[in-house]
């Protein structure tokens, strides 16, 4: 009986998860899907020995990333699922942060904030003296090396004293639980719990202070924290029969899914476009394996329109 | 009779084989560890390892400074002592000297289940109820805290602490208790004077063994204590142990040969020789304690 | 008595005094079932807590539905099949090695330092944490044996921890078998392993089940070690079936098989966004809490029914 | 025998027994008397209907068959038993001369212990220093004084002749003596409480002659202090120190009288067999 | 005493032995013959040089006080002491008419306890069925024929005057029978596979005088099947069932001699004053 081995992203997770879940059911349990929550970093790390067939991303593959996959001969085929909202959140009994610059957010989560930056009235001076209590993903995690780069400046650029958890609800609960608590984390999660947390609204570049929405995301004005989400696929992985079942199920049912779970579906023309570069097998990122910020749908689309 | 002889050899054998399993498992562990961690000292100074403040193996900045971990490990484990010691010695004491005994038959194994209670259950149960719950008496406590992980660790030990002690405290020969009794003493004067001073070697036991167990647990404080390395003995503070960090790391994948997977190897090592200090502190006291009735 | 003897040796003196002490013993009493209740009492709320939590998914639905992204379609089938499997693999290796190992240091062993190597390297792995067994699997199943994640690596992993609770007890069983009983049957001309086999072994059979099944209850909750071999994801299917259609109807092929048990899928469910979830995390837990309890409980009426059976 | 009129008023009472065949009388002094005391291990009635006198300042000896109840006849005396659950006594034990039932059920068995000494058959020092061993019983009645403390040990160390071989060493831990002077640290640990009785349970049987050659002694000579009731399975031994002995038999009295009388002339048949070793 | 020439031998020894004062020689037949016996725990010598003949198909009795090394030296016969680490031996106990030395290192231990049979102080059955506990030992020894089995529990359980209270009830648990009956049932257990030599360990010290008298005339119906060791701390015993006694000390063999001249005219004082209660 024949496995589909799926890890990586868990911001991508619960689309990954309906998607298997309501293929396996249109297969009648013919094929097994299996989706593991590594992490977008540890899922790359696995899919590049061969380990996975697809790979979730909430981030494009990385250089090193696409090294260490070439390094082992994996090919694979890259393929945008859905836009997702970073979001930062706050206890509702925070009434003081109206809306936050990236600069702020910088001042709280730069490498050398450690151990200097504990109170709010550090981050602004108009802010009360309140403990600062960060909440964020770990280090394997996309949605860490997004945020990191999009607001440290490089990837992976954090610092330390947070708690850092793969587990997104234990973020939830630690701002829910703790009145001067800041966290980051993807939109589903903030929407799952929207009446418990408070989403902070981020300046964008033409200095709008936007909360995280779907309409947000899709007019790009909730930037530069909205991005897109990935899957990877082996190209060896590929020629199976029912990883190509599993694509198109994939393409062809998973808006809706996608909607389901919380995310932002994409466009259907580029759902079209991502199973015509599948079936014609065209390899490769779209990104150059640098970390990127800022990716609006459309300018996904302009790019995927020229591979 | 040759047949029932070599039988009789070649069974011994086969026993002796499975109590090497043991050693074994000893002997891999310990290679294991050492390898993995070699690597990572290749990569890390032990100097650095054993006085940085910092642990931060996984990002860009790196530190690899084990204390902050050892800290949380640590100050975890005395909260949960506060908690498993009196109340494991007061129910050992009452269950050993004072419960009749249907109630000893009866209590007994039902507080082992205490112990039972998977861990990942514990966890929550710190952190949706125990937190929310000291929070009433102090506002100030963060959602995650090693307090309420240390007490749910505590609670979870107890049986651990007074089972092994009631053990203890029963193998006190009757004749000695007959003694205190008959010179008029009552059952808490027999128990505080001769009971307790006599199990004294069964009582360290105990109490070594509750602080393995204190040390090892995992998913507690990984659930409720905050994965956050913080260089503090203050238990209100969040903060991450070893055991913590280790599942924090294994929950994503463990890149094989990256410094983040040998870190943990690392880490385990290091939390294995608190466990053994403790144990071989343990073991010479039982040992010098060890009572000859 | 005459009124000018030293107060310790006056009984009106000493009726004070032992007024005292035995308030003192009673409020000892007192302190003491304080305690305990209060422990018993934590317990029952932790899984009242959960039963009344996990309430509105206990159906049979549960059991038979795999996880699913719909809180309320979503069903332990792959967990506790994945649990029954690892825990049978578990068992296999577990017991006979523990109570093989046992059996020779109870009748055996020698008094030599090589067997007190042995000795102390089980109490010592008996204090060994739990998660460091995870990372033995993880440096020597899933890399060097390349098991992977599979119910091989997770059961062989669980057996190596509970193999110094099996060896414990089973010594513990052993040894309450009189000395007496040994010395008859080595009297009448048997052999170590006719005495063994013969009355040592079928003399303690409660002790050593009551220790296998404390082991597997252990094993059965336990989640860092299995997290640490990177077990965590979503199964929505079974392995293999042990059982085959044609020759040789048994298959070994579901030992390969990545899969998901119990307390993994309650870990899951509760980092889920969705609050639904947690009634089912619920409600796993309660089931998982009332497994690790069926156990205990039947270790405990083992014990009782063969204490009752032979009473030395 | 019969009982003495005044034996039910406060005071010693004195009764008188048959002493031999020629119906001599002899009267004695009464510290304890027992009187129709039955006992009960649950359903098992272990001790029954016994009626003994415990003569005062005298030694009295039981003896009988293993089995026959002789501990727990002792173990009433000082109310051991009221440590297992379901046990039950019938009866009375008459301690004079405050007239106190010492079985009844409104008495203390703490404060019955604490007038009532007890020695065991296997020598039971705690594991703590000489010095704390003896001291322990004072330090349960309240006694913090050191000096009175001192005082008292060394009191009663010289009383149970075992104060010339441990003065030197009283720091040192009970567990290190040799069984007779653990066993006579024990006597030394029941008389510094200045009981009024002193109960034996086969003191000796763990001992070798030597130990037990002195520990008889010192019976003999703690006479003068204590009444002392023994038990013991060895007949001569029972011979020599006794004043008194009785005869036990499946929880029964067989035969009580001076020793002298039952080791020489004993008048059942039973008792005769017993003591010529027909069985025990 | 003096060894005969012939007791290098093979065949059955004889042996003379002075029986009383008037140094009247009696010859006996040697079934085994123990020439200077030692015996250590570790360092502790626990047997001193001893040197015994066991009389053929007579009963021997060991007296002596508690911890002079009676049940070591019986054990030493059965080779019991090899399941303990650490134990040694010195000298020799042969073994008539094959000239075996029972302690000889290359003697293999379980061929000698499959010669020797032994009873022990506190009844030990098997928490099996009263046939297989007698039957054990024959299943050992390779019998698996269900008839040659029952016919031999048969004829051990009526040489151990059991088969009359049992044979109804051959399947059910031995621990259902009393003391005196589990007794009887050692015995027919170590009697069904027709040991040479029958040792026995204080057999009917935790029994009543009735189950006593019970096991007392077995052992002397057993003379006329096999050889008698019997250890007792009941000198009325050992006067009632032996034909040979032997008075231990420490260690130490005091005096060996007849049963009836050792009871009524002992040559050594330390024996007489045991004999009369001095110690013990
Ligand atoms: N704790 C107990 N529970 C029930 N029955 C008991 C208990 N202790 C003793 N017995 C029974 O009471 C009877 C008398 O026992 P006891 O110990 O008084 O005898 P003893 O004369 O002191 O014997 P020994 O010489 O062996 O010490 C025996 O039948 C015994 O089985
Ligand atoms: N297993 C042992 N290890 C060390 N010393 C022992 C052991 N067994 C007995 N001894 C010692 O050997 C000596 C003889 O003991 P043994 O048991 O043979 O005496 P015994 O005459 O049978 O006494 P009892 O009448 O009490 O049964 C004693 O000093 C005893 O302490
Ligand atoms: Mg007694
Ligand atoms: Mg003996
Ligand atoms: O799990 P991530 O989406 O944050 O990589």
């Amino acid at each position: 009986q024949s496995v589909i081995k799926i890890d990586g992203s868990s911001t991508v997770f619960p689309i990954a998860e309906a998607v298997a879940e309501e293929f396996q059911i249109a297969k009648r349990g013919k094929v097994r899907v299996t989706v593991g929550i590594a992490g977008t970093g540890g899922g790359f790390k696995r899919f590049c020995r061969g380990e996975t067939d697809i790979s979730n991303a909430s981030r494009p593959i990385l250089k090193e990333e696409m090294d260490a996959c070439r390094a082992a001969g994996v090919k694979y085929l890259e393929i945008p699922v859905a836009f997702d909202a970073l979001t930062v959140v706050v206890n509702p009994a925070n009434s003081y942060v109206k809306s936050l610059t990236v600069a702020d957010l910088k001042k709280m989560w730069e490498p050398g904030a450690q151990g200097r930056i504990s109170s709010w009235k550090q981050v602004r001076g108009e802010f009360p003296g309140d403990r600062l209590m960060l909440f964020g993903p770990g280090a394997d995690s996309g949605t860490f090396d997004y945020f990191t780069e999009a607001v440290n400046g490089k990837a992976k650029a954090s610092r330390g004293d947070f708690t850092a958890s793969e587990d997104d609800n234990v973020l939830v609960q630690g701002v829910e639980n703790n009145k001067s608590a800041l966290g980051y984390f993807g939109y589903a999660y903030y929407i799952a719990h929207k009446d418990r947390l408070r989403a902070v609204p981020i300046i964008n570049s033409k200095g709008q202070a936007v909360s995280p929405s779907i309409e947000a995301v899709i007019d790009g004005s909730y930037e530069p924290l909205s991005r897109p989400l990935f899957i990877y696929v082996r190209d060896s992985a590929a020629q199976r029969a029912e990883i190509q079942d599993f694509i198109k199920f994939y393409l062809t049912d998973g808006a809706a899914l996608v909607k389901e779970v919380g995310y932002v579906p994409l466009p259907d023309q580029a759902y079209k476009l991502a199973l015509k570069h599948f079936t014609d097998k065209k390899l490769g990122t779209v990104f150059g394996g640098v970390p990127e910020v800022g990716v609006t749908i459309e300018n996904l689309l302009a790019r995927e329109g020229k591979l | 009779m040759r047949y029932r002889k070599v039988r009789d050899r070649i069974v011994e054998v086969f026993l002796l084989a499975a109590g090497l399993v043991a050693v074994f498992t000893t002997l891999a562990i310990v290679a294991i560890l050492l390898y993995e961690s070699s690597a990572f000292f290749e990569h890390v100074p032990l100097k650095d390892f054993l006085t940085d403040t910092m642990w931060t193996p996984l990002f860009a900045d790196a530190h690899y400074g084990i204390l902050p971990l050892v800290a949380g490990t640590l100050t975890t484990t005395i909260v949960a002592l506060l908690v498993a010691v009196p109340l494991g010695t007061t129910i050992a004491i009452y269950l050993s000297e004072f419960a009749p005994h249907k109630v000893r038959e009866t209590v007994k194994p039902i507080l082992e289940l205490l112990g039972a209670v998977p861990t990942v259950v514990y966890g929550y149960f710190a952190l949706t109820m125990v937190t929310p719950f000291l929070q009433i008496f102090m506002p100030d406590l963060p959602g995650f805290n090693m307090l309420s992980a240390g007490l749910v660790i505590g609670l979870m030990i107890v049986p651990y602490v007074s089972s092994v002690s009631e053990d203890a405290m029963r193998a006190v020969p009757r004749y000695m208790r007959e003694g205190s009794y008959a010179m008029g003493a009552t059952r808490l004067q027999t128990a505080l004077r001769v009971v307790v001073p006599g199990a004294f070697s069964g009582l360290a036991a105990a109490f070594i063994l509750g602080i393995s167990r204190a040390v090892g647990e995992t998913m507690v404080v990984a659930i409720a204590a905050g994965m956050q390395p913080n260089l503090t003995f203050d238990p209100r503070e969040p903060a991450a142990t070893i055991t913590a960090y280790i599942v924090q790391v294994s929950l994503g994948d463990l890149p094989h040969g990256s410094i983040g997977y040998q870190s943990i190897f690392a880490a385990g090592l290091v939390l294995m020789l608190i466990t053994l200090i403790f144990n071989v502190i343990g073991f010479s006291l039982t040992r010098r304690f060890r009572e000859a009735y | 008595m005459s009124a000018n003897v030293a107060p310790y040796r006056n009984f009106e003196a000493l009726r004070a005094g032992l007024i005292r002490r035995k308030m003192m013993d009673k409020v000892f009493v007192i302190i003491g079932l304080i305690v305990m209740l209060a422990c018993l009492a934590i317990l029952a709320i932790l899984f009242i807590d959960l039963v009344r939590d996990g309430a509105p998914r206990f159906s049979w639905d549960f059991f038979t539905n795999f996880a699913s992204r719909n809180a309320a379609r979503a069903g332990i089938l792959a967990a506790w099949v994945g649990t029954t499997l690892v825990m049978t693999v578990t068992a296999v290796c577990a017991v006979p090695v523990g109570v093989a190992a046992a059996i020779y240091l109870e009748e055996y062993a020698p008094k030599n330092w090589f067997t007190a190597v042995i000795e102390i390297n089980v109490t010592n792995l008996a204090g060994v944490p739990s998660i460091v067994y995870g990372l033995l699997a993880l440096g020597l199943f899933v890399y060097q044996f390349d098991l992977g994640q599979s119910i091989a690596a997770a059961g062989l992993t669980l057996a190596l921890l509970i193999l110094p609770i099996v060896i414990v007890a089973t010594r513990e069983a052993i040894r309450s078998v009189p000395n007496a009983i040994r010395e008859a049957a080595y009297g009448l001309g048997a052999t170590r392993w006719e005495v063994t086999k013969d009355h040592v072994l079928p003399y303690s059979t409660g002790g050593v089940l009551t220790g296998m099944i404390l082991g597997l209850s252990r094993a059965i909750g336990e989640t860092a070690p299995i997290i640490t071999i990177g077990a965590l994801s979503f199964i929505a299917f079974l392995p293999e079936s042990p059982f085959k259609g044609e020759f040789p109807f048994i298959s070994f092929a579901w030992l390969n098989d990545p899969f998901t048990v119990m307390p993994i899928q309650m870990f899951n469910w509760v980092s889920r966004p969705d609050q639904a979830f947690q009634s089912n995390a619920a409600a796993a837990g309660a089931i998982l809490l009332g497994m690790t309890l069926l156990m205990n409980g039947m270790a405990i009426w083992i014990r009782y029914r063969f204490r009752k059976k032979i009473n030395w | 025998m019969q009982n003495d009129a005044s034996s039910r008023q406060s005071g010693t009472p004195r009764i008188s027994i048959t002493v031999d065949d020629t119906r001599k009388v002899r009267t004695l002094n009464v510290k304890a008397a027992v009187d129709n005391l039955n006992f009960y291990y649950g359903q098992h009635r272990a001790l029954k209907n016994l009626t003994i006198p415990i003569a005062d300042k005298q030694v009295t000896a039981l003896i009988g068959p293993s089995g026959c109840g002789k501990s727990t006849f002792l173990r009433c005396f000082n109310r051991m038993h009221d440590l297992q659950p379901d046990t039950r006594y019938e009866g009375s034990i008459t301690l004079h001369p405050d007239n106190l039932n010492l079985v009844g059920s409104g008495v203390d068995p703490i404060e019955v212990r604490m007038r009532i000494g007890m020695v065991f058959q296997k020598p039971n020092p705690f594991p703590k220093s000489i010095f704390e061993n003896v001291a322990y019983g004072l330090r349960l009645r309240g006694v913090r004084n050191r000096a009175t403390l001192g005082e008292e040990v060394e009191k009663a160390l010289r009383g149970a002749a075992l104060w010339d071989e441990v003065k030197d060493r009283l720091q040192d831990s009970a567990l290190a003596l040799s069984g007779g002077q653990m066993q006579r640290l024990c006597i030394a640990r029941a008389l510094a409480t200045t009981p009024e009785i002193l109960l034996f349970d086969e003191p000796t049987s763990a001992l070798d002659p030597i130990a037990t050659a002195k520990i008889e002694e010192l019976i003999s000579t703690l006479r003068d202090q204590v009444t002392v009731l023994i038990v013991t399975h060895n007949m001569q031994q029972a011979a020599r120190v006794s004043d008194y002995t009785a005869f036990m038999y499946l929880g029964e009295l067989i035969e009580f009288d001076e020793a002298a009388k039952i080791f020489t002339n004993p008048s059942k048949k039973a008792t005769e067999d017993y003591i010529t070793g027909r069985y025990g």
